[in-house]
């Protein structure tokens, strides 16, 4: 089952548009130019891209929050440029400039972000459970990091997605990090996903560097939980090239990553592995490649453009108290 | 408008019937309203008995022991369109997924710029009388009462059970509805034709001119005991807030009115009670109408003890009765 | 690794106490003389037993509730009087009669009852975390049913308590029902053990009704953890002979648990297992078996002689407030 | 005695610097003292940075994001003898494991007949002002103030901070110590040698005569400034409480004594609150000695919205000012 060359091109210029937004957002929170923090994405965002993308609108994603789930935006379609709008406090966010970092998408079945790492097992629970009653082919990808799984509501929605064989792709974006806390030292065996064992739960472990296999194995495992197979656990082994949020220093516990050992990673760095696969396997040439950047470079200008054309919401105490509750 | 309580078609109904009367008309109403919890098929208490029979397994929803996705069986589901009841069997169960069913729950329609609704209604038994001690024991209505975007609301009657079980269902945002199990028994009119209590609205269970006092569920139970009681000393207007939030403030402030003296009895700890916040309330909004300060009747700031100690540490008519002469001297 | 006589004889003793205990609860609460709720643990009291035995003074244990704890209890050697005078409401009482049923005997490593399911797994870390860093040998068993396990408090304590390398058992008491609902429907998996695989921990999964098969395995996993192996997970299949809590009806989902279904059952109680075994294995004669339950029956006389014959606990609203905060 | 805040051997320190300095002082004086959170190895908020490097990973413990685990860490080690430190980043995590660390850690020594003591010290960061929204920024004492046996307590100067971490690490009860963020780089007077700030004991930040304000934390510098504001207009007492439970109540009825006016500031939702708590106390207890109704300044019932709306939803000195006038008309 593999990919066409129309996806693999379209899986490069999100994966491209993915890295230079990240980047810009980067810079803006360096100026000042953003509410709160931001969780670089950098290293990270092959996975995010390949999951969306073999999304239908209809399905129910938890975009991974690093890189602020923009990669899985992308791949999904999602308008992100309303996500940056939010995330600067403008009228036109995604969520009318309340929410500081809480992006919430419902007509493309991305509901909500929580300050709570695991928030999205309880809720994917009830989305599995009203896809499989409703009984229309959508499927639910709840996507976590290694630290997300920490959390014991993992546990839960994972019994209960297998209980009731619900379409529940449970999805571990692994970077080997939480904050500062190594996944060696907070997880007991080699891979997140034995975690799948306990259940009887197929499991999958794929390079979260290389966007194509991601895509590869996404596509296989939202095949299986639509054909009501059930729920099925993907681990994808992926990187963090840059501190955790943007402020935090870089550290392994408590001492600081090495310069040898970043410039390791980034030789990993998924745009490149991406870059050196779509030219070897002859999916684009090298012409190609730079007008997708260029391209990507002008979408990222639109996107900025939007959010700092838009007007700062700054509704009245009244407004707002009359946004509480739903008539 | 809600039909008089005495009309034709009134029967006399206990409390958890009224209960289960009102999850049966909702769900044959509205094919999305469905229930979860644990053991509601089977029914540790009886408001759940026999629905499965009516409804099924699919509706009639029984979870692992398993909080946070028991709860989010409701929460995911509602904004996939459903309108879920969840039930939390013993109030203080609601703890163990408290992110999920406080802030998360309440902050998710305003702070995701009040795009979808939250249409869900959580309910769990609560109150002393069953001597299990704290945690089987404490109100949770206390608890959600502080978290914006959630409403809460507890009947004393059956009539009010059935009538805020109703409004609760048909409401867009999530609303919690304690039960007290010390009036699950309890017999009182229910009309047969559809009606709702809406939330927000008090209710004036004794008219009376000498004092008002504010008390719900099963402490409006001992207040009117006190009320028939001490009747030919002191005239006593006893309001059943029916819904802490929206909270019915006129009704409070009319009868005060009258009155000029308040007692509120709650079944809470002091510290951060819903009785201290209207204390404050009527401070601020009436000071000049009080002739002595309000006065509340709850627990000492204690966890509740079992054993033989609950009764005389509960609020209980004796107290009642000691605040209510106090505030009338 | 098998039993001596003399500890199979202690094990069908603490049994047969366990099992009239219960059935003396069970009478007082059907005549009012109880207070609050009781479990009862007819079918299920030898794991208890079994684990209590081998466990020293020390060490640290949370009893399963089933039979509120008592053949756990009976097996670390407490003094259950106390418990049934806390659960009449005596001032003799463990808790001097505050608690209901919320039992806690410090001093034999039993802290704490709760009345959450699961509530065991969070301090389980602490005390595994305590007893590892005082590297005095002790241990802590931490025991739930198929139910408890659905917490997610139980993925939290596992994962810590393997990270860490934590001397504790964790030990499933598989009854096959938590209340009305059947593990079958509430688990995915045949074995709740197949959790120990996520965190590859080692599992053994014996029969419960056997007090003596119970108390090998208990043996061998307690001299596991003590010796810093790390922890351990052990399932005992045991039964339910009778309702959930006394009052409510014996359900399986909504349906009543059939007489046939109870009679089978009621054909691997625990003791009758234990008395065949020990006939056949000539560790007790019959009328060694026949003084085991008269002396039971004096014990158990006692233990109800000691509540009755205590003082209703009834301090003063004052006296409370006192208690409320440790000097 | 608590030295004097001016005496010889006085520096100046970072808020979160004292707060370091309390955690290293007795983790020197006692071996059974430990912290145990996430990332506290690294160090989120720098009143742990380091503290590794001094003590050891045994006892400044890293945990998974498995909050009821790293609580269980506290609880269960507190039982065997240890006095752990348990640092839950956000306040809201809190919320993650509730059940723990609210009702199951206040009931457990006085339920269980007051045996063995639950020495723990819960400490969190909270607070609006990095505009991260409501779940990154709400206070977390009301939500512990009404859990009957737990003691709460919040610094607002370095001082306080460290003297009233000391004496909850020395305390036999479990004691929560939110700790706001805005204050987190603020300088002020810590002396070098030993010395706790009892817990229960208010503090008159300002001398004043025509109104008092109680107001914490944050909000106490917000006071103090619109207290030098008005300063030749209104003559502001301000108390700062330190600590929500034991509350000293006698320290606020001697400044109403002289003032007979009050305003309570409060980061928290009225709901339900602290201040409403006290209000409704002073209503109780002091009702003849108001000249104007206490009037509180906390958020609106709403979630706390980020983006550019908390400044001017959150109290703030305008808000201060405001209700100051109100109650001094
Ligand atoms: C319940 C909860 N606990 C702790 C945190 C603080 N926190 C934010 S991100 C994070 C690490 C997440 O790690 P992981 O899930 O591996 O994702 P990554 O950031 O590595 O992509 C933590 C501990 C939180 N937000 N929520
Ligand atoms: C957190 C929580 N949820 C639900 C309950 C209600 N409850 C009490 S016992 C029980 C079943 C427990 O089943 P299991 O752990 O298998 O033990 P068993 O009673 O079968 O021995 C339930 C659901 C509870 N006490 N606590
Ligand atoms: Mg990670
Ligand atoms: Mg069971």
């Amino acid at each position: 089952m593999s990919l066409s060359k129309t996806v693999k091109r379209e899986l490069y210029e999100k994966l491209v548009l993915a890295d230079r937004i990240d980047r810009m957002i980067y810079g803006r929170m360096m100026q000042g130019k953003l509410i709160g923090f931001y969780h670089p994405g950098e290293g990270g965002i092959a996975p995010g891209v390949a999951i969306g993308h073999h999304l239908t609108k209809d399905d129910i994603y938890t975009p991974h929050h690093r890189a602020h789930g923009i990669p899985g935006m992308l791949g999904k379609n999602v308008p992100v440029e309303r996500y940056l709008a939010e995330h600067t406090g403008k009228e036109t966010g995604c969520c009318k400039g309340r929410s500081s970092f809480h992006w919430s998408f419902p007509e493309y079945g991305i509901y909500m972000a929580s300050g709570y790492i695991g928030f999205q097992f309880a809720p994917t629970v009830g989305w599995g459970w009203a896809a499989k009653r409703k009984g229309k082919g959508q499927i639910v990808w709840c996507s976590a990091g290694d630290g997300g799984y920490n959390q014991g509501r993992a546990h839960e929605a994972m019994l209960m997605a297998m209980n009731w064989k619900l379409p529940v792709v449970f999805c571990c974006e692994n970077n080997g990090m939480a904050i500062h806390a190594t996944v060696a030292s907070m997880h007991p065996t080699e891979h997140i996903s034995s975690l799948a064992k306990g259940y009887g739960m197929p499991a999958v472990i794929v390079d979260g560097q290389d966007v194509f296999a991601v895509a590869e194995v996404a596509k296989k495992a939202i095949r299986h939980v639509r054909a009501g197979k059930g729920p099925i656990f993907v681990e994808t082994k992926t990187l963090r090239f840059r501190e955790h949020d943007i402020g935090t220093p870089d550290l392994a516990g408590h001492m600081p990553r090495s310069e040898e050992e970043l410039a390791d990673l980034r030789r990993r760095d998924p745009v490149l592995v991406a870059t050196e696969r779509v030219l070897a396997d002859g999916v684009l040439t090298q012409t190609q490649i730079d007008t997708i950047g260029e391209q990507a470079d002008v979408r990222v200008a639109e996107i900025e453009q939007f959010a700092d054309e838009s007007t700062i919401a700054r509704p009245s105490e009244q407004e707002l108290m009359e946004a509480v509750y739903a008539p | 408008m809600p039909p008089e309580k005495n009309a034709e078609n009134t029967r006399e109904l206990a409390f958890i019937e009224a209960l289960k009367e009102a999850y049966i008309e909702e769900m044959e109403r509205d094919e999305r309203v469905f229930m979860v919890g644990q053991d509601i098929q089977g029914g540790i208490f009886p408001h759940t008995v026999g629905l499965v029979d009516r409804f099924g397994p699919e509706r009639i929803v029984d979870t692992p022991i398993s909080e946070s996705g028991m709860y989010g069986t409701a929460f995911g589901s509602a904004q996939e369109g459903f309108r879920p009841i969840v039930d939390f069997m013993f109030g203080g169960f609601t703890y163990v997924t408290w992110a999920e069913c406080s802030v998360t729950t309440g902050q998710y329609y305003f702070l995701h710029g009040s795009q979808i609704p939250l249409p869900i209604v959580i309910t769990l038994a609560v109150g002393t009388g069953q001597r299990l001690a704290n945690d089987h024991s404490m109100g949770l209505h206390g608890s959600f009462f502080p978290q914006p975007g959630i409403k809460v609301a507890m009947p004393s009657t059956p009539y009010d059970a059935k009538g805020l079980m109703k409004a609760a269902i048909r409401d867009n945002n999530p609303v919690v509805i304690p039960w007290h199990m010390g009036l699950m028994m309890d017999r009182g009119p229910v009309p047969e034709e559809d009606y709702i209590v809406p939330l927000g609205g008090a209710d004036v269970k004794r008219v009376g001119t000498d004092v008002t006092v504010l008390a719900n569920s099963l402490q409006l139970k001992n207040t009117l005991e006190v009320a028939g009681k001490l009747a030919d000393e002191i005239s006593m207007e006893v309001i059943d807030p029916r819904s802490f939030e929206p909270f019915d403030m006129d009704a409070l402030l009319r009868s005060l009115e009258k009155t000029n003296r308040l007692v509120i009895v709650d079944e809470d700890w002091e510290r951060g009670s819903f009785a201290a916040t209207i204390s404050a309330r009527v401070m601020e909004q009436a000071f000049d109408l009080l002739d002595a300060p309000v006065t509340l009747v709850t627990f000492p700031n204690m966890p509740i003890p079992g054993g033989y100690m609950e009764p005389y540490i509960a609020p209980n008519p004796d107290k009642i009765e000691t605040a209510v002469r106090a505030v009338c001297r």
